[in-house]
């Protein structure tokens, strides 16, 4: 792996904006309605959910980590908010328990990890194996419904004319971007993934940071969930399932690279919606759903693929 | 080195013999569950359910092997479910139309090798990270599997062919002769020939591998295609145990395979591992699996159960292996 | 299902009829067909039934299915996708019968007309809903099994997957009429997820643990197959029952393999939404709801049912209308 | 004073000892009557080895102390332990007089020490001012933020102070090795470091780099800064050491101030028995047949139009400038690199298909970065040592471990690598010895042409001319060496003929009777 210089974000701007830019073309002149402030809405809306794993996982793919456990997590996050909220009828002690699960899930990983020191890759294919099992445990498979109203109407309510749902991604996009570039927390995460050993020498230690890294991880899932029940107006063991994967080729895509702690925030953002746009555009011309499958996994090779080339330049 | 994700390991390359009670551990640890399964139920034991185990493992160390070579090179490859679902729908219809089971078992292999080439072209010549690249493959594959078979099922297969899933021969389930063999096979391939060597080296650091004159890429490659063409096989196996194909058996095979490769003892940053470790891996899945059938414990359980497992087994690895530096 | 019962014949010129009266009106109207998966063959039953009924009508489908087999949230992206497009009507599956209901009233601010098919969806309004009846299914093929056993003898159910509405309410009805023959026992009953592969193992691992089994009831085709492939990996016999008469099915019907399928019924599901959807756009008499009637396919009545898909020919609304249970 | 003289002295007479030779040698800075720091009877063991055994070192303000030895002597463990990256077994710190104890990275900073390690502790995409203060970053307004305004002030300021003109908000990755190590020293200062620890700095440096970071450390020396400098360039221990001490084996051999030693003398201790500095080598044998020819070749590594022979029998250099392209000639004969233009002709053939065709007819690379570049060092030395010659091995593609693990066991008797088995971990062993079998790799495999690059960075005085001497039966066989090295001396010393580069094309070519370190400079360097 020679692509040292070469991988730095600015180069990689290109890589995943292009084919947004390609994308909005193509579906804007041939897909009809495509660029009705309606169907605008509904991209970003629909994208609310996976910007809110991406973020931390770019962030955790930082560290030269990764976690499969995301989908699972927030899957249990948002059976945890339907299940308190409908006990207690109050929407925000439902946020509180899944915040509580979602930090919990994270600090096991970032344990995991940082201590017990095994692969990110291996502890969290782990724990997503654990938190998949609680959900169809506490669910016993079965859909949770009857939650109140204040709950759902997170999803639907706008604020400032945007739906709530997109104020809290650009409040969680804002947050993370300051936390990145603007914190001490942001520099170690840099050094987390470029050069852990000057962290030791700088007297700090490397293992809490991580930890740090994946709790925040956990911490956005518990957000996440509580959108993800506010959709669906429902829990269900499964609605989450294989989110992580989404998300991780999102910032994949969005070319945050998997080597020496090389970052770009933005990049993901624009890397969730190029996916969002291209199911959307896909449904608007109703193309066969057996083409539309295949297409995202074209559009993550082709994405990487333009990064290899930019990066061996 | 001093990073605790990355121990120092004297790996099983020709020389090292550090790996062997790592083997050792892992056939320990099955014998345990074995141990514990039949005080806990009677039927466990029976000659019966014991080829039952080797058979259900058989299939996912199919796919496993493969992916255990791909895994010591570092790389991972997300794409070998879907593989086997293509594959077996493809070697399905054949069989149909054809009514030769030979050309269906070729076709399988060879779109199963064929998508296995793809990736590694993917990896080697587009220099994409085998993580990213398998996973755009999956859904390629699951594209076209989707298109191809509409939401219909293939079914009914010449006995003869479904012999290579549900036979016997002197009492021993004909799969299982299969894996034996793909064992002995897989060992000798890693162990005792100078590809195997090569691929260790690569694994191990592929800058040094370049510059000691290895052909990394189509070792790579090769590497790739055996594990496409592994799946293949599985595919044909599958084919042969159901009697049918459909777009979805891929599915729910992926994360089961890996996780029977790490189970094993192979590691994700390359060069260390065993062949014979996975085919442990799997074995201790399927035992857990079987064995909460037998004792008909709540199926919610599983997938939690499965994720301690691996968790503990690697985590156990780390412990054993690393070197007090 | 009784139409079949030698009705094809008179059926064809009655159904020309249909087609060719409406042609006078207002046509092309285009109908969005949402289904769970691509990958479970009911449901392309369920698509083929729609869009002959659509061609039969001048009419045409668009389909929506999760690109992820029963994803939820892709199901509700899709409905909002579909929203903006604004077909003329829609017939609708949900993935899951409640967490869905967001997506539905989401159709019905929109004022887009829709049916709802196979799976009641718990809320939302729609004009009509065309299913099959699963509790009945279960019962009436349960018993089947249970008669040709002689009323005795050890049986397992193999289950769908958890908490889904049809695998709750078949696995009830199979219960049920377990209940009413004392001379039965049941050994056990496990999920086998809709999966070929996991019935297939789930089937061997009971057969560990049971030497005698006499009888099979399993929630759906593939995992009655699956089963049957385990029973003859191991060389034992038993009697198997599925539902839904996929074409699979059918044939192991016909070679012996299986003894009995409920006929699910997909096809007619599929046509009867879709010809509703359009009448109402027509603005022609409908009903709003149509359970089909538990048809039991055997051996003595498989012929009608062993035809491929396509050449299968939609219910005309008259014969539609008599299934009208509301 | 004679070295025999400290030899027998036990640590404690030491501390006495050097105490009153410093009053003598110090002078001018400080008027302080106990060093800045002193170890008395440090000990630190791994398993199997005895890594320090009770040494006893002091350091005083506003002197630079060479640190001498030969790799496994000791020096990277005392420097861990002076860090806190590793904790002392037994024995003292002493901190101005006081006690005082290290046994962790804050503590070690806490007494102002800074390392600055042969690998870089440095976050590649942090900009160069993040780098300098990572740990001890200004806080901002907000809890937990950075006052980046400030940071980059402060940057500026300890950069301007070591007169290293550079915008501190510069990405690191961008930097150079030089650069680099200029933005590891700012680090040390920047944590007002009064004991400064180098590793080797100039390993990687230019002559004119090096020249900048010795005017620097004098600086530092007129601070008052402690510098403890470690090196294996004699030349540099007489140029800026104002004291030295030997280890060897983890013991401390001596201290002596240059004045008093001579460079044999020094070697002596290093090594315990003789050592001829002047590498042994018989230029008796004329040249043999053309091995390798290389024709207007150029590449897009920044090469172009080089035209290079090598017959057997011969030792070539390959001089010029750190940059200057040589490293990337070595790479694009051996097919590392992509060529855009000429040809390469080895053996009567030309070659053309990458690394790997290159082995199979017999070219060996030993590059420059052994660790990461030359061995895969989670695997086994026997491993390491076969793995080039496979193919040859075992021509039928059947791989048997008693005949590799025969192959392996030879090498390392004839190399004398000093490994407890073929299966230790090749990360184990000391660079001397993981040098050795890079080269011992490509012996297996039956080289005809050795391309070194630094073949003697990082290496110690014994193992350097133990290299040299195997070098030397290599081409007495018919083999052909091309040799890298910065030490123009080493050339001079070894070399039949020498190319010297600049800019990525060869400046010239100098016969044996040509070759002076003058040459190799004048024609090495730019011409304004």
């Amino acid at each position: 792996m020679r692509e040292s210089a070469a991988a730095s974000p600015l180069r990689r701007i290109p890589g995943v904006a292009v084919m947004l830019a390609l994308l909005v073309g193509i579906f804007g002149t041939i897909a009809p309605g495509f660029l009705s402030p309606a169907n605008i809405s509904n991209v970003l809306l629909q994208s609310t959910i996976l910007t809110m794993l991406a973020l931390p996982m770019t962030l955790i793919i930082m560290t030269e980590g990764l976690d499969l456990s995301m989908g699972a997590v927030v899957t249990l996050t948002s059976l945890a908010v339907a299940i308190v909220s409908l006990a207690t009828g109050s929407m925000l002690l439902g946020l509180a328990a899944a915040i509580v699960v979602g930090t919990a899930f994270g600090a096991l990983n970032g344990w995991l990890v940082a201590i017990a020191g095994i692969p990110p890759f291996v502890a969290t294919l782990g724990t997503l194996g654990m938190a998949q099992g609680l959900c169809l445990i506490v669910s016993d498979g079965q859909s949770v419904v009857g939650i109140p109203r204040a709950v759902r109407d997170i999803y639907s309510a706008t604020l400032a004319g945007l739906p709530v749902p997109v104020v809290v991604a650009l409040i969680a996009y804002a947050a993370f971007h300051v936390l990145l570039y603007h914190t001490r927390f942001g520099t170690y995460i840099f050094a987390l993934g470029g050069n852990r050993e000057a962290l030791r020498y700088a007297g700090l230690s490397p293992a809490k940071w991580l930890i740090g890294v994946y709790t925040i991880g956990g911490l956005m899932a518990g957000i996440a969930g509580l959108l993800m029940t506010a959709r669906m107006n429902a829990g269900h063991p499964t609605a989450g399932l294989g989110l992580e994967f989404d998300a991780i080729a999102a910032v994949a895509v969005g070319g945050t690279s998997f080597e020496r702690g090389n970052g770009w925030l933005f990049g993901t953002v624009l890397g969730v919606i190029a996916v969002g746009v291209l199911r959307n555009g896909l449904n608007l011309l109703a193309l066969p759903s057996s083409l539309q499958v295949a297409s995202v996994g074209f559009l993550v090779i082709v994405a990487l693929f333009l990064d290899g080339l930019r990066s061996r330049s | 080195m001093t990073d605790m994700t990355k121990p120092v390991v004297a790996p099983p390359g020709s020389l090292v013999s550090g790996d062997l009670m790592q083997l050792l551990y892992r056939l320990s640890a099955a014998l345990l569950i074995c141990i514990i399964l039949s005080l806990l139920n009677d039927s466990f034991l029976s000659l019966g359910n014991i080829l039952n185990v080797l058979r259900q493992a058989s299939l996912l160390f199919f796919i496993a092997s493969g992916l255990t070579l791909v895994v010591l090179t570092a790389g991972l490859d997300l794409s070998v479910g879907a593989n086997v679902a293509l594959s077996a729908c493809l070697a399905g219809t054949v069989i149909q139309h054809t009514g030769s089971p030979l050309l269906g078992i070729l076709t399988g292999l060879l779109a199963g090798g064929i998508v296995g080439l793809l990736n590694g072209v993917m990896v080697t010549a587009l220099r994409i990270p085998s993580f990213i690249a398998t996973y755009g493959m999956l859904w390629v594959l699951n594209g076209l599997t989707y298109w191809y078979m509409a939401g219909e099922t293939i079914h009914g297969f010449p006995p003869g062919f479904r012999q290579i899933g549900s036979g016997y021969l002197l009492g021993l389930p004909i799969p299982v002769y299969l894996l034996l063999i793909f064992l002995a096979i897989g060992t000798a391939f890693a162990q005792r020939t100078i590809w195997g060597q090569e691929i260790y080296a690569v694994g191990a650091n592929p800058v040094a591998a370049r510059l000691s004159g290895i052909p990394v890429s189509r070792r790579l490659l090769l590497v790739y295609c055996v594990s496409g063409t592994m799946a293949g096989l599985a595919s044909i196996i599958f084919l042969a145990r159901l009697n049918s194909a459909e777009a979805d058996i891929g599915e729910s095979l992926t994360l089961p395979a890996i996780a029977a490769v790490l189970i094993g003892g192979t590691s994700l940053f390359g060069g260390v591992g065993t062949v014979f470790g996975t085919f442990i891996g799997a074995l201790i899945l399927t035992l857990v699996l079987n064995g909460m059938n037998l004792l008909s414990v709540n199926a919610n359980w599983q997938p939690f159960i499965t994720g301690v497992i691996v968790i503990v087994a690697v985590w156990l690895d780390m412990t054993t292996r690393r070197h007090k530096l | 299902m009784k139409p079949y019962k030698g009705l094809i014949c008179i059926a064809l010129p009655l159904v020309l009829s249909v087609s060719l009266a409406p042609a006078a009106r207002a046509d092309g109207e285009t109908v969005a067909v949402f289904t769970k998966n691509q990958t479970n063959p009911f449901f392309q039953t369920v698509r083929v039934g729609a869009d002959l009924a659509a061609k039969n009508l001048n009419a045409k489908t668009l389909h929506y299915i999760p690109t992820k087999p029963d994803s939820i949230p892709e199901q509700l992206s899709q409905v909002e996708d579909v929203v903006v497009k604004k077909p003329d009507a829609i017939v609708f599956t949900p993935v899951d019968y409640k967490a869905l209901v967001p997506g539905i009233e989401k159709i019905n601010d929109a004022k887009i007309p829709a049916v709802n098919v196979t799976d009641r969806s718990a809320g939302g309004k729609f004009i009509a809903f065309v299913g099959a009846d699963d509790y009945n299914l279960g019962l009436e093929t349960g018993r089947y099994l249970l008669k040709t056993l002689g009323g005795k003898g050890s049986v397992v159910i193999i289950e769908g997957v958890k908490g889904s509405l049809t695998s709750v309410d078949r696995v009830r009805g199979f219960n049920d009429a377990i209940k009413e023959n004392p001379g039965v026992k049941l050994l056990a009953s496990q999920p086998g997820n809709y999966q070929r592969l996991q019935a297939l193992q789930v089937m061997e691992n009971l057969m560990q643990s049971n030497s005698q089994i006499d009888g099979v009831l399993a929630a759906n085709d593939a995992m009655a197959v699956g089963a049957i492939e385990a029973l003859d990996g191991a060389n034992r016999k038993a009697q198997v029952i599925g539902i839904n008469g996929t074409k699979e099915a059918v044939d192991a019907v016909k070679s012996g393999k299986l003894l009995a399928t409920g006929d699910y019924n997909g096809f007619a599901q599929g046509c009867l939404a879709t010809m509703i959807a359009i009448r109402t756009l027509r603005h022609q008499p409908v009903v709003s709801e149509i359970v089909l009637k538990p048809t039991i396919i055997t051996k003595d009545n498989y012929q009608p049912f062993d035809v491929a898909l396509e050449a299968r020919i939609c219910p005309t609304w008259d014969e539609a209308a008599k299934f009208a249970t509301k | 004073m004679s070295v025999a003289v400290h030899e027998t002295h036990s640590p404690s007479d030491n501390g006495q000892e050097h105490r009153d030779l410093e009053n003598q040698g110090r002078g001018k800075q400080t008027d302080a009557a106990v060093p800045l720091l002193e170890l008395r009877d440090i000990s630190k063991e791994f398993p199997g080895v005895k890594a320090l055994d009770s040494v006893s070192f002091s350091v005083w303000p506003g002197e630079v102390h060479m640190l001498l030895g030969e790799n496994g002597a000791g020096k990277s463990s005392l420097m861990k332990v002076l860090c806190g990256a590793y904790r002392a077994d037994s024995g003292e710190f002493y901190y101005k007089g006081e006690k005082a104890v290290i046994a962790s990275a804050a503590d070690a900073q806490r007494l102002g020490i800074a390392v600055i390690f042969q690998e870089f502790s440095l976050v590649p995409y942090l900009d160069i001012a993040q780098n300098i203060f990572l740990g001890r970053e200004p806080a901002g307004r907000l809890p937990g933020t950075i006052d980046r305004r400030r940071i980059l002030r402060d940057a500026k300021k300890i950069l301007d102070s070591i007169g290293f003109d550079i915008d501190p908000s510069i990405k690191v990755d961008r930097l150079g090795v030089a650069q680099q190590q200029m933005v590891e020293i700012a680090k040390a200062i920047s944590q007002n470091a009064r004991i400064l620890v180098m590793d080797e700095p100039t390993a990687a440096l230019s002559d004119r780099e090096t020249e900048l970071l010795f005017a620097l450390i004098a600086r530092l020396k007129a601070d008052g800064v402690a510098v403890i400098y470690i090196s294996h360039r004699l030349a540099e221990v007489f140029a800026i050491g104002d004291r030295i001490t030997v280890l060897r084996d983890g013991r401390r051999i001596g201290e002596v101030r240059p004045a008093d030693a001579t460079p044999d003398q020094l070697v002596r201790m290093m090594v315990g028995r003789n050592i001829d500095l002047s590498y042994p080598r018989n230029f008796a044998k004329a040249p043999g047949k053309l091995l390798l020819e290389v024709k207007g070749l150029s590449a897009a590594s920044g090469i172009s139009d080089i035209d290079v022979v090598v017959r057997q029998g011969e030792i070539v250099g390959l001089c010029g400038l750190i940059g200057s392209g040589r490293t990337e000639l070595a790479r694009a004969i051996f097919g590392a690199d992509t060529i855009t233009a000429g040809e390469v002709i080895f053996d009567g053939q030309r070659m053309n298909a990458g690394p790997d065709q290159a082995a199979r007819r017999g070219i060996a690379l030993i590059p420059e970065n052994r660790k990461s570049e030359g061995l895969a060092l989670l695997r086994s030395a026997g491993d390491n040592l076969v793995v080039a010659a496979l193919r040859k091995l075992f021509p039928t593609g059947l791989f048997e471990p008693p005949r590799a693990f025969a192959t392996a066991n030879d090498l390392i008797q004839r190399l004398r690598i000093a490994t407890p088995s073929p299966r230790q971990p090749v990360g184990l062993l000391s660079g001397g010895n993981q040098q050795k079998i890079v080269i011992g790799k490509w012996l297996a495999a039956g080289a005809k042409l050795f391309i070194f690059d630094e073949p003697t960075r990082g290496i110690d005085v014994g193992a350097k001319s133990e290299i040299f001497a195997l070098i030397d039966r290599l081409v007495a066989d018919g083999a052909a060496a091309l040799m890298i090295s910065s030490e123009q001396a080493e050339i001079c010393h070894v070399c039949d003929r020498a190319y010297v580069m600049r800019e990525g094309r060869i400046a010239g070519e100098l016969s044996r009777h040509e070759l002076t370190e003058e040459n190799i400079v004048r024609l090495g360097m730019h011409h304004a």
